[in-house]
């Protein structure tokens, strides 16, 4: 007990002062009254992850490359990839959900997407009444937008913006740069480490003013561009989600009319365009890689690359979104198959079974495999 | 009727007989030592009945009460730590089955 | 009066026969509080408060408890006996002899019943003068008592512990 | 309940009734405050005991039901009543559902015997600080029959630990409370309560202000609290220890019956230790004439609840003890410090000038208190000395 047990009394003289302390200064008392009252949760506490848009939810981020869903450790998210009346494949998801009864919130999602487009949230109030169907978040629930994710996350939405702003103008500069020199064939391949984030709305250099409906830009019909540097702007722009429409214009007209600025065209989907073109041209000089357009079906980007070296078949039947998910880009991804260096075939993300299998059948053909 | 010292007598003889009973033919020796506590009791009851009805004025019962009960607390305390012993050794506490007159 | 004794004898009865006949030990014991219970109810109705009291405070606190102990140290935790060993073998020896005790004892009881019967007790006898008794003319019987009870205390410590010392 | 029968017979328009139905209306009156004001502190003191503890640890206590929380008893209550009864399957189903009944049976028993006011006793007894202690063996009965009857083998052995714990501070308790007894002469309470009128506005002959007095206290209430497993003692049913000790297998209203038993042993004890130490109800003005009794019964329930709030202040101060210093605390040094008191009591009483008495055993105890607790402690670790190194 101590001598003479004077601790214990100690000790109660240390809580009768709480005690009544407590009466007198009420912020001792720590008591949140929480339906009504709430503690707003600290910034970087997560609970499971939303999708960003900014400004409408049409202009969501995500553009279904598929990389969180194949990297998320209990498999918890499914995506499906959008896809207009043609059967093109558009980039955004159809469907995107997220089963929060499985979600460990690792936060693996957010580091591996490209695109900044899924980040963790920490509304913690997500009860529901059942257990199966109701806890699988679908694509509207998931959306939420950029102001909030400021709202609940300030100074990481403001390093995510202000690095999205900068790949931006970086990117704006480049561009502006290649369009003035004539203009190289043939796709370049962008050795971009990183795949560039596709900003809010990219500023065209195109000298008429071209209207940017979100993730929409119209090439008028003046623009400087031969046929080929279309297809392959097209491509590329499509590949960062931008789509892009073209004012169509006779293959073999390569010098700039001028037309009256800004004619509006019906959004004739540039790629019905540029496969009528391509197609014409087949017996004409074919541009270098002919079928690298996002747009057309594996069998038409087979049937261009018929009578093509093996590296050419294997890129034809790559997805042509140079998303950068196996590590290259489609043409660096073939060239390794190609020369052997890459074994696995199933890097092609977006490309699915449906690229793995005809890849395995071109091997098979060559006798590779 | 009015109560009289042989309702009392005579109900502390049935359950002696009782108590008796339970002891003479209980295997487990706890129920025993419990069948001469109910022994013990009934004759202390009848103790405690004479004073009432004849011997009121003095204290000898109620002091030899007071003694009885003491004596029989002590002897079921000293029983059941036998018995406690005893089971240590034989592991088991079956009056039967304690033969053996060696310690 | 005559009311209450009838009732609290039932109940004394009940309980010790239930503590004689029940199968499960712990039953047992639970019948044989009951019966303290009936005696401590006998010995408030012969106006002996301080008996009742102690009735209760030695039987029912200590003996009981000791008891259960004794149930609980026997290894015996769920209380449950093989049907074969509630009754020893020549169980009907037993009664037959409690019964023949009980005919003597009734014999002898029956010539008081009809005896006539003086005023009972007047008024509950006072602790203070039994106190005073005890210290007083009967202090030899008292410390004798108080010997007895060291002497058993001692007893039973050594008899249960000394098995355990010897065994290590 | 005498003073009840001869204040309704004095009444005009009832005092000719016939005599066995005053006699009963006699009973029932105290029967009556019996079971409807201590059940009715019970439910509050758990209120309040819940929101002081809160109040220490800097919260809230509950606040949501009623005004400050004011009906939360009730909703318990209601609560309890309202849950699933679980009964184990292999349970012995007559002594499971006997044991919260002899649980509470004891507890209300005790409160017949506490003085409320002067003449204000439920039943007069004259041996009633015995009836007390034979009553409170009752609990441990319960205790064990709980215990037990779950057929689960941790809530027996809780159950056995609680019992060896309420039988082995048994002893200290009496004695703390014989110490009274040999200074007032008699067992009953109500002479005890009497003994501590008088003096400066009947406060100064309390027994708590002589030292022998106030020691008892300090005993009678540790022995108190451990009888009724509260805080410093309450392992049995600590959340770390065995479970829930003997109540692991009650839900329901048995296990709420429990919680009754066990409060109003705390309570009752309260009441007990009022009367014995704290001039049960003594206090300023309370011998006016008729207002007198009142004001007593005033007095009495005040020094009730200060004895409460400390039983609470305690629970929510210390901690709680391990089972073999449990023991040890009261074989090793309450029973000697109560041996010690009693024999300092019968000093103090032939001491003439009660003065020099007061000093006199105030230094024995103090002395007596210093050497038991120091022989008890456990050895203080000397500084080491290392003998091949500076």
């Amino acid at each position: 007990m101590g001598a003479f047990g004077t601790g214990l009394f100690k000790g109660m003289a240390v809580t009768a002062r709480n005690f009544i302390g407590s009466y007198f200064d009420r912020e001792r008392l720590v008591t949140v009254q929480y339906p009504e009252e709430r503690i707003q949760p600290p910034e970087n506490s997560r609970t499971f992850p939303f999708l960003v848009y900014d400004g409408t939810p049409e202009n969501m981020r995500c553009v279904a490359c598929k990389i969180c869903e194949t990297e998320c450790p209990p498999q918890c998210i499914y995506i499906v990839m959008d896809r207009d009346e043609k059967g093109k494949p558009l980039q955004r998801p159809k469907v995107f959900d997220i089963d929060i009864s499985v979600c460990m919130q690792c936060q693996i999602c957010v580091e591996v997407c490209p695109f900044d487009a899924i980040k963790m949230d920490n509304d913690y109030e997500k009860s529901q009444y059942g257990r199966f169907e109701e806890l699988v978040e679908h694509l509207p629930d998931l959306l939420k937008s950029n102001e909030y994710y400021h709202r609940i996350k300030p100074t990481e939405a403001a390093a995510v913006d202000a690095r999205l702003k900068a790949e931006a103008e970086k990117k704006a500069k480049k561009a502006a740069t290649t369009a003035k020199p004539a203009p190289k064939p043939a796709t370049t391949s962008q050795a971009a480490a990183k795949p560039p984030a596709p900003p809010a709305a990219q500023p065209k250099p195109a000298p008429a003013a071209s209207a940017v409906t979100a993730g929409k830009i119209v090439i008028p019909e003046d623009a400087p561009f031969s046929a080929e540097q279309r297809a392959w702007l097209a491509g590329f722009l499509s590949s960062i989600g931008v789509t892009t429409s073209v004012a169509s214009v006779p293959s073999t007209a390569p010098a700039p009319a001028t037309v009256p600025a800004a004619a509006e065209q019906a959004p004739v989907a540039a790629e019905t365009e540029t496969a009528a073109a391509t197609a014409e041209t087949t017996a004409a000089t074919p541009s270098d890689a002919p079928w690298h357009d996002p747009g057309l079906s594996m069998a038409q980007r087979m049937e261009l690359a018929k009578d093509r070296p093996l590296a050419d078949k294997l890129m034809a039947a790559m997805a042509q979104t140079d998303c950068h998910a196996c590590g290259y880009d489609c043409r660096g991804y073939a060239d390794a198959i190609a020369a052997g260096t890459e074994k696995d075939l199933t890097l092609c993300l977006p490309g699915e079974s449906e690229t793995a299998a005809m890849l395995e059948k071109i091997l098979k053909e060559a006798g590779r495999l | 009727m009015t109560l009289t010292l042989g309702h009392y007598l005579g109900m502390s003889a049935i359950l002696f007989a009782i108590g008796l009973a339970g002891a003479l033919t209980r295997r487990n020796a706890i129920n025993v030592l419990m069948s001469i506590e109910i022994m013990f009791n009934a004759g202390i009851l009848n103790l405690i009945a004479a004073w009432h009805f004849r011997y009121f004025e003095s204290l000898t019962p109620q002091l030899f009460a007071v003694f009885a009960v003491t004596i029989a607390a002590a002897e079921s305390a000293l029983g059941l730590a036998l018995v406690i012993a005893v089971y240590r050794h034989y592991r088991s506490v079956n009056v039967e089955e304690m033969t053996a007159l060696r310690g | 009066m005559t009311t209450a004794f009838w009732i609290i004898t039932i109940v004394t009865l009940l309980g010790a026969l239930l503590a004689v006949t029940l199968r499960n030990l712990v039953h047992c014991v639970l019948s044989l509080i009951l019966f303290f219970l009936g005696i401590a109810g006998h010995y408030f109705l012969l106006r002996a408060d301080f008996f009742g009291t102690v009735q209760i405070l030695i039987y029912i606190g200590a003996v009981a408890v000791l008891i259960l102990f004794a149930i609980m140290l026997t290894r015996n935790v769920t209380g449950e006996e093989g049907p074969r060993e509630i009754l020893g073998m020549k169980w009907w020896s037993g009664a037959v002899i409690a019964a023949l005790v009980a005919g003597v004892l009734l014999h002898a009881v029956r010539r008081d019943a009809t005896a006539a019967v003086a005023s009972s007790a007047p008024k509950p006898l006072s602790v203070a003068d039994l106190g005073r008794a005890l210290v007083g003319d009967w202090v030899v019987p008292f410390e004798g008592m108080a010997v007895l009870l060291t002497a058993a205390l001692i007893g039973a410590v050594v008899i249960a512990l000394e098995e355990v010392q010897r065994r290590r | 309940m005498e003073a009840v029968y001869h204040f309704l017979r004095s009444l005009r328009w009832v005092g000719d009734w016939p005599q066995p139905v005053l006699w009963a209306l006699a009973f029932a009156v105290p029967i009556v405050f019996v079971v409807v004001v201590f059940p009715l502190i019970f439910a509050y003191t758990t209120l309040v005991e819940r929101k002081a503890l809160g109040r220490i640890q800097n919260r809230l206590g509950p606040n949501r039901v009623g005004r400050w929380g004011i009906l939360q008893p009730i909703a318990d209550g209601l609560k309890l009543l309202i849950k699933e009864d679980i009964v184990p399957a292999k349970a012995d189903r007559v002594v499971h559902t006997l044991a919260p009944v002899i649980a509470v049976i004891p507890s209300l028993m005790l409160f017949t015997v506490i003085p409320v006011g002067s003449g204000l006793i439920p039943v007069n007894l004259n041996i009633g600080l015995l009836f007390v202690f034979a009553i409170s063996t009752g609990s441990v009965l319960a205790l064990f029959m709980g215990g037990w009857a779950s057929r689960n083998k941790f809530s027996l052995l809780g159950a056995m630990r609680s019992v060896a714990q309420v039988v082995s501070y048994e002893v200290p308790m009496v004695l703390a409370a014989v110490v009274v007894v040999m200074a007032v002469g008699s067992l009953s309470t109500v002479d005890i309560a009497a003994a501590q009128a008088g003096g400066w506005a009947n406060v100064t002959n309390w027994f708590v202000f002589r030292p022998w007095g106030f020691v008892g206290l300090v005993l009678f209430l540790m022995g108190a609290m451990a009888e009724s497993a509260r805080t410093p003692f309450d392992l049995p049913e600590a959340e770390s220890e065995i479970i829930a000790g003997y109540h692991t297998e009650y839900s329901g209203f048995k296990f709420a019956l429990f919680q009754l038993g066990e409060y109003l042993a705390a309570i009752a004890m309260a009441g007990v230790t009022v009367t014995l130490f704290l001039g049960g109800y003594n206090g300023p003005g309370c011998e006016l004439p008729v207002v007198g009794k009142l004001i007593g019964m005033g007095w009495f329930f005040v020094k009730l609840f200060a004895m409460i709030a400390v039983i609470i202040w305690i629970r929510g101060t210390w901690p709680r003890i391990r089972v073999d210093q449990l023991m040890a605390f009261a074989w090793k040094l309450m029973l000697p410090m109560a041996i010690i008191n009693l024999i300092v009591a019968a000093l103090y009483h032939y001491i003439e000038p009660k003065l020099l008495a007061w000093v006199v055993s105030a230094g024995l105890l103090v002395l007596s208190w210093a050497t038991l607790s120091s022989l008890s402690a456990p050895p203080h670790l000397q500084k080491r000395t290392y003998r091949y190194w500076a």
